[in-house]
């Protein structure tokens, strides 16, 4: 497969593409920041790229959005994928929200959101 | 030392998944093995078999309804976590 | 956050934002939108009025109490529409194959279970995120440590 | 009767672990019941074992199946002669030790424990011995290793618990290497049970000989074999004497049973003569033998030395089955026999010197043999058979085994014999001739008269019974432990059927 | 109306509505939460134990959420390994919080108490989801909330350490999550399905056009769950969670919610991929090393803890390598043991929790020197921690020998006896490290006095006794469970 | 020229996600993660999704922004 090639299927699978892309900077963040909040921004960007990488999936050339009109006939776009995303954009907020207050009161316990330095104050270990 | 470990592992993802990115089906194409016997019926029956217009909905509350049901349970068990942690301490 | 206009504003705009957010929710079955989305509006209305207020008066509207039945109100709806299903015969969380009355399309009392689902997840959802952000940022008035 | 029959080794195993549970809760009221069950318990069980003697003798084999744990794989029981020689053996001397046990351990803390262990170890030890499959043997086998390990760190010292922990991780060993033994021997013979008509493995194959070499580490770690010996010499001496009489004259032995039952239920003879694998077990054997010997020599410690010696005798033993003709198989369960005997009778003496004189060390014990004669004599008596002077049962063994090497056409065995044996003398004679005619250690006692201060009755009757034993096994051609090898070389040769 | 039929639902669904209604019982009737929270794992166990004996007699059936039929709506199927895995989630787990009931009452606050009972339950019911049902995606909700309400009952104790392992816990859950949504994605892109069945009869199809797909898809949901279940190099979270939590949570955790993963796994494996593309990709000699490593180094690091739920924590990494040993090694000796090892280990290890939890109770002790004569002091819990520490040694009469028998028979079926010295050695390394506790607690002396410890309530001495009962019922009459052990496994290789 | 609009708003979100991690102020990385989310709706407009585009800019862009809001309040603002 050429060059040439290789830049046409990236561009009619842009969106696979860039949700590849963004879930590996989203997982980077996650893995390299040590501020934890930075971590849990980090993991709702990877996740987002997951769901744009899913609802690409059920995109449909020309297909509209899955409102039905009675009596009036269109090309939609399958509407399973987005049905499954709006469930995994309410678990992404539920698992924010608890790393969230996991992480408000490891500021208070240990006076710091930086994994490292909870790290040495435990002593010993790796997050 | 460990970031640059972290950025090739990244790398090797990277380069493995955009392999598969160029072997995926095309975005869009009607012609997908996910265009089948599954969204055709969502959105030829589900008026007669829902009666409800947004075929979103009706997956979500009907067809998949016990997937939304855990969804609401993923609220819950949210709630509780956090209030459990935060009462806790 | 004690600005006067920001009050105003707010004062002036929530109501019609927390409409909007129910309307969402009731017509979840036949426009874009649903439960959660129309929840998290109303919810994130109830936020934007703690936080242009302050945050005793916006407890004061949604107590821990209250916040409780809502959620458990929410859940057992769903819950609970799936055991109706049972009772008249059908599998867990039918609606046609159970006898709900589909009602003519397009109308707001149609759908069967759905719109009853939506509204008990639009309950849900609207009370859990202002309940999570509440207990994120009470943290303050419990502890004082740092 | 014939289900009665049949039923009998469940009973014997079945019968000590109930009155195990029955002495547990009895002890709780009295000391005295709780002795005389324990006593009356290893008595019934003693008779039992002697009841199934017409139906052993006559050639029966009485197999019963309890029940299966998994398709294939069950717990059953299995008595032909082998098992009886070695049950009427081993409860004989249980029986004996049980009394001993009473006076001695009447002064040690602990007996609460001391007692029930004492029981169930019988029912696990009847439990190997009346197996009818591998897998029920290795669970009793396992049973009784891990129960005695209650028996060796009975006196909680420093030194106990850390020989109890070397011990412990050994028989752990043991056990897995046995489990891979039998596990590939299910795989390849499709069933581990004792009376296949055909042994269970027929072609030589890698597999295979790792399950020999499993075989050989999990038994022959029990049985003190060279390179796996290295528990006994702890073991043994920080144990009371009448557990270490037992650890010696019956457990060391059921090692030597799985070996004989591996080599002629799961490989049978004529494979493993012409795989000669068994050269391995003679190497070792031969090793162990002098290794056993040599270092007994060294030792102060008058137990640790009993307890070099038996890795010594368990080489003979070894060296027995390796020969594979019948004069040596005979000469071989005959030793287990004089064997068992001797030794408890020494450790039995070594326990009684311990108890009235509380001397551990040989160099303490010069003229004990006038404090103590009794007990002095019965020892003189074991330790003069052990060296193999003619009229004892060591002698006897010793020579049977000689034959059965040169039928099979290695002189060189006897001579390890003849070096062992001299080798014997030298570290028991200088203690029997010290015991009697050496000086008594300690200012005070030099020129007093020394008093008679024998051990108990109850303990010495034990000893008696088995010093007497043997002599009289040595000087009586035909006595029952000798026909017993001798039918059940004859048996085991004949395929085991 | 047949009740009976709509079981696989409500097994789900009772202990799901239970815990929506506990909040509300633990601010207004908190001496409800108890009853209720029993009520709710016994009508489940009874379900399931129902569904176990239906499924033996009419063989696997399945049940249609909301009436809708299979590639539209969602389906549970209860086959043999579904039923198996729900009987002992829901046993298992019933027991540890009946223990959990009084040993809470000293390790929590009372005020979060009634958040305790409604996070266990959800934690049941999304077990019970994960294995019972046939959709992927469903599956992914259940993960969820499983992740979420075991990372819970985690960070409810009132110490920095439990955040902390939380945390962590959290953040490699979500990365897990992640990483099996992403397959689930590209399951769904090739197949156009969701359903277990359907994926698997369009996958032949799909392997021709899209390999790379498929092969990405399996690499990403053997890592996604294997950093759940805590297969070898992905455990890091597991030493701390499951060491810091209360007693019955890290029981809970070790004995059932990793194996749940393992059985998402092993469901997701064997019933969607098709035997060739296993064949080809080197997923399951990937999977079968990763647990030998486990096996081996999980036993190593235990040997080296002073702290006993550290130890019985790193054991645990050990122990669930023996069921990935099991996936691996393809046989049906193998698969056997591996499913048989998710319900011996679920009772040993929880068993071993709670006798852990019985000590600190009792005495505060947590430190393994500290244990020292704790056999005189407190027998029940020292004679259920002997035994539980047998089986994992693999001693012949408890049940923890009949699993590595089969393990080890199905090394050697496929012709690997490596895997089979594999699994003695690791047994040896588990003495190492068990049987001096064993040995401490009744031979030895405490260096100095300690006072006598607390006495056990029976609510914490009956589930120990009633577990321990198990662990030898089970080692000398396994044909209990091993017939639907035995279904299961040909099912799963298509026998 | 839908072409043109997608690209644009692709690349914007792999700026925003680049800076959200390098973004030194936490409240910035929360405003600019706010603004991926929004984005991030647009685009599933573009893919003919108002339901999740809707979902998305409430409980994404709206509740997740100022649950990380009350998060950072609460802690430190600086890295």
């Amino acid at each position: 497969m050429s060059i040439t090639e290789i830049v046409l299927r990236l561009h009619a699978n842009s969106y696979y593409f860039f949700a590849i892309l963004l879930f590996i900077i989203g997982f980077h963040t996650m893995l390299t920041h040590n501020n934890l909040i930075k971590k849990v921004i980090g993991m709702n960007i990877m996740d987002m790229a997951i769901f744009l990488f899913f609802v690409a999936i059920g995109y449909v050339r020309g297909g509209r959005s899955p409102i039905l009109e009675p009596g009036v006939n269109h090309a939609f776009i399958n509407p399973l994928p987005s049905a499954l995303i709006l469930t995994g954009i309410v678990v992404a907020v539920s698992v924010t929200a608890y790393a969230l207050s996991l992480i408000i009161k490891l500021y208070k316990h240990y006076g710091t959101i930086d994994a490292e330095e909870i790290m040495r104050i435990r002593g010993g270990g790796s997050l | 030392m460990r970031k640059l470990l972290v950025l090739f592992f990244l790398a090797v993802i990277m380069v493995v998944m955009v392999a598969t990115v160029v072997e995926m089906p095309t975005i869009g194409d009607p012609a997908n093995v996910t265009n089948n016997e599954v969204p055709r019926r969502y959105v030829e029956d589900s008026l007669r078999e829902t009666g409800a217009l947004n075929v979103i909905a009706s997956i979500l509350t009907d067809y998949r309804a016990f997937d939304t049901l855990g969804e609401a349970t993923v609220l819950f068990v949210a709630i509780a976590a956090v209030l459990s942690n935060l009462k806790a301490h | 956050m004690e600005d006067i206009i920001v009050r105003y504003v707010s004062r002036f705009i929530l109501p019609f934002v927390q409409l909007y957010g129910l309307y969402i929710v009731l017509h979840g079955h036949l426009s874009p939108g649903g439960g959660f989305s129309g929840g998290a509006i109303i919810g994130a209305s109830m936020i934007l009025y703690a936080l242009s207020f302050n945050l005793a008066e916006g407890s004061k509207k949604l107590s821990h109490d209250v916040s409780s039945i809502l959620e458990s109100t929410g859940a057992l709806i769903f819950a609970g529409m799936g055991l109706i299903s049972i009772l008249l015969g059908a599998n867990f969380l039918a609606n046609g194959a159970a006898g709900f009355p589909l009602g003519t399309p397009g109308n707001l009392f149609s759908g069967g279970s759905i719109a009853i689902i939506t509204f008990g997840v639009g309950i849900k959802v609207a009370s859990t995120m202002a309940t999570l952000f509440y207990s994120l940022i009470e943290e303050e008035h419990s502890h004082e440590h740092h | 009767m014939q289900f009665l029959g049949s039923f009998l080794p469940v009973w014997i195993v079945m019968f000590p672990m109930v009155m195990t549970v029955v002495i547990y809760y009895v002890e709780q009221r009295s000391e005295k019941m709780r002795n005389a069950l324990a006593v009356a318990t290893s008595v019934v069980t003693f008779l039992s074992v002697l009841a199934l003697y017409p139906g052993v003798m006559a050639g029966k084999i009485i197999e019963f199946e309890l029940f299966q744990i998994l398709p294939n794989l069950a717990v059953s029981f299995r008595v032909d002669i082998l098992s009886f020689s070695l049950a009427l053996l081993s409860s004989f001397i249980w029986m004996l030790v049980a009394i001993y046990s009473i006076d001695y351990m009447c002064k040690e803390h602990g007996c609460n424990r001391y007692y029930p262990v004492l029981i169930i170890t019988l029912a696990s030890c009847m439990g190997i011995f009346m197996a009818g499959d591998l897998f029920t043997l290795f669970v009793f086998f396992e049973m009784m290793s891990l129960i005695s390990y209650v028996l060796v760190v009975h006196e909680e010292t420093i030194e106990a618990l850390r020989a109890g922990y070397k011990y412990l991780i050994m028989t752990i060993i043991g056990g897995l290497a046995l489990f891979f033994g039998i596990i590939i021997t299910f795989e390849l013979g499709g069933s581990v049970s004792l009376s296949n008509p055909v042994p269970l493995i027929s072609e030589p194959s890698t597999l295979a000989f790792f399950a020999f070499i499993s075989f050989l580490i999990g038994f022959g770690m029990k049985a003190g074999m060279f390179p796996l010996h290295v528990w006994l010499p702890d073991a043994h001496p920080v144990a009371p004497s009448p557990a270490s009489a037992l650890l010696s004259g019956i457990m060391l032995k059921t090692g030597a049973y799985g070996l004989l039952r591996v080599i002629f239920h799961v490989y049978g003879i004529e494979f493993m003569q012409e795989t000669g694998w068994t050269v391995i077990l003679a190497v070792v054997a031969v090793i162990t033998i002098l290794l056993g010997s040599a270092v007994a020599i060294t030792q102060d410690n008058l137990k640790r030395r009993l307890a070099y010696s038996s890795v010594g005798q368990m080489g003979y033993i070894l060296l027995g089955i390796s020969i594979l003709n019948e004069r040596a198989l005979m000469g071989n369960i005959f030793h287990i026999f004089s064997h068992a005997f001797m030794k408890s009778t020494l450790f039995l003496a070594a326990g009684a010197i311990i108890l009235k004189t509380g001397k551990k060390n040989i160099k303490d014990l010069g003229g004990i043999g006038r404090q103590m004669p009794f007990t002095m004599f019965a020892f003189t008596l074991a330790a003069l058979s052990m060296i193999g002077i003619p009229p004892f049962n060591g002698f006897l063994s010793k020579w049977t085994l000689s034959l059965g090497a040169m039928d099979a056409g290695v002189p060189f065995y006897v001579l390890i014999l003849l070096i062992s044996s001299l080798l014997n003398g030298l570290y028991y004679l200088p203690i029997i001739i010290a015991a009697f005619f050496g000086e008594e250690q300690g200012e005070g006692h030099k020129h007093e008269f020394v008093k008679i201060n024998e051990a108990p009755y109850k303990m010495l009757i034990p000893i008696a019974i088995l010093a007497v034993s043997c002599l009289l096994f040595g000087l009586l051609p035909s006595n029952l432990p000798f026909d017993l090898s001798r039918v059940a070389a004859e048996y085991l040769l004949r395929g085991g059927f | 109306m047949n009740f009976s039929q709509h079981l696989p639902a409500l097994i789900v669904v009772v202990p799901l509505l239970f815990a929506f209604v506990m909040p509300l019982l633990a601010r207004w009737r908190k001496q409800w939460c108890v009853p209720v929270t029993l009520g709710a794992i016994i009508f489940s166990f009874a379900a399931a134990l129902q569904m176990a004996f239906q499924v033996m007699s009419t063989g696997p059936f399945s049940y249609y959420m909301g009436d809708w039929p299979p590639p539209w709506g969602i389906e549970l199927g209860i086959d043999y390994l579904a039923a198996f895995a729900a009987l002992t989630i829901n046993g298992v787990g019933l027991l540890i919080i009946w223990f959990g009931s009084k040993d809470l009452l000293h390790e929590l606050k009372p005020e979060v108490l009634g958040w305790y009972y409604t996070l266990y339950l959800l934690l049941m019911a999304s077990m019970v989801g994960i294995v019972i049902t046939n959709d992927i995606f469903n599956m992914f909700v259940f993960l969820e909330i499983c992740a979420i309400a075991s990372c819970g009952i985690i960070s409810i104790k009132e110490s920095r350490d439990c955040i902390e392992a939380a945390f962590k816990y959290l953040v490699l859950s979500v990365l897990g999550s992640g990483a099996f949504l992403l397959a689930v994605a590209l399951l769904y892109m090739v197949t156009g399905h969701l359903n277990f069945t359907f994926m698997a009869e369009a996958l032949p199809e799909a392997m021709v056009l899209y390999p790379n797909n498929l092969l990405v898809a399996m690499g990403l949901l053997v890592v996604g769950l294997g950093v759940k279940a805590a297969l070898f190099p992905l455990h890091v979270w597991l030493p701390d969670a499951h060491s810091s939590a209360p007693s019955p949570s890290s029981a809970v955790l070790s004995a059932l919610v990793i194996k749940v993963y393992a059985v998402a796994m092993i469901r997701l494996l064997y019933l969607v991929f098709p035997r060739e593309l296993l064949g080809i990709a080197p997923v399951m000699e990937m999977i079968l090393w990763m647990s030998t490593l486990a096996i081996i180094i999980g036993s190593m690091f235990a040997i080296v803890q002073d702290d006993i739920k550290k130890m019985l924590a790193y054991s645990s990494i050990a122990q669930i390598g023996y069921v990935f040993l099991g996936v691996g090694l393809m046989s049906e000796s193998a698969l056997v043991g591996g499913i048989l090892h998710i319900f011996n280990h679920a009772t040993m290890k929880s068993m071993l929790f709670l006798a852990a939890g019985a000590f600190i109770y009792g005495t505060g002790a947590r430190k393994l020197s500290e244990l020292k004569g704790i056999g005189h002091t407190m027998p029940i819990p020292t004679i259920a921690f002997c035994i539980g520490a047998f089986s994992m040694v693999g001693i012949p009469i408890t049940s923890g020998f009949i699993s590595k028998w089969y393990l080890a028979l199905g090394a050697l079926d496929v012709g690997r006896p490596f895997f089979t010295a594999v699994i003695l050695i690791s047994s040896l390394l588990n003495g190492i490290y068990y049987l001096p506790i064993v040995v401490n607690a009744f031979f030895s002396k405490p260096e100095e006095a300690v006072p006598a410890p607390k006495q056990l309530p029976r609510e914490m001495l009956v589930p120990l006794a009633l577990l321990s009962f198990g662990v030898i019922l089970f080692g000398v009459y396994p044909s209990l469970i091993l017939g639907i052990v035995y279904r299961a496994a040909q099912l799963l290789l298509g026998l | 020229m839908i072409d043109v609009l997608k690209y644009l708003i692709l690349f914007f979100l792999v700026f925003c996600a680049v800076f959200v991690a390098r973004t030194k102020d936490m409240l910035s990385a929360v405003i600019i993660f706010a603004a991926y989310s929004l984005m991030m709706a647009i685009l599933w407009l573009l893919l003919a999704a108002p339901d999740i585009a809707i979902t998305e800019a409430a409980i994404g862009a709206g509740v997740t922004t100022l649950l990380l809001v009350a998060a950072v309040s609460k802690t430190r603002r600086e890295e």
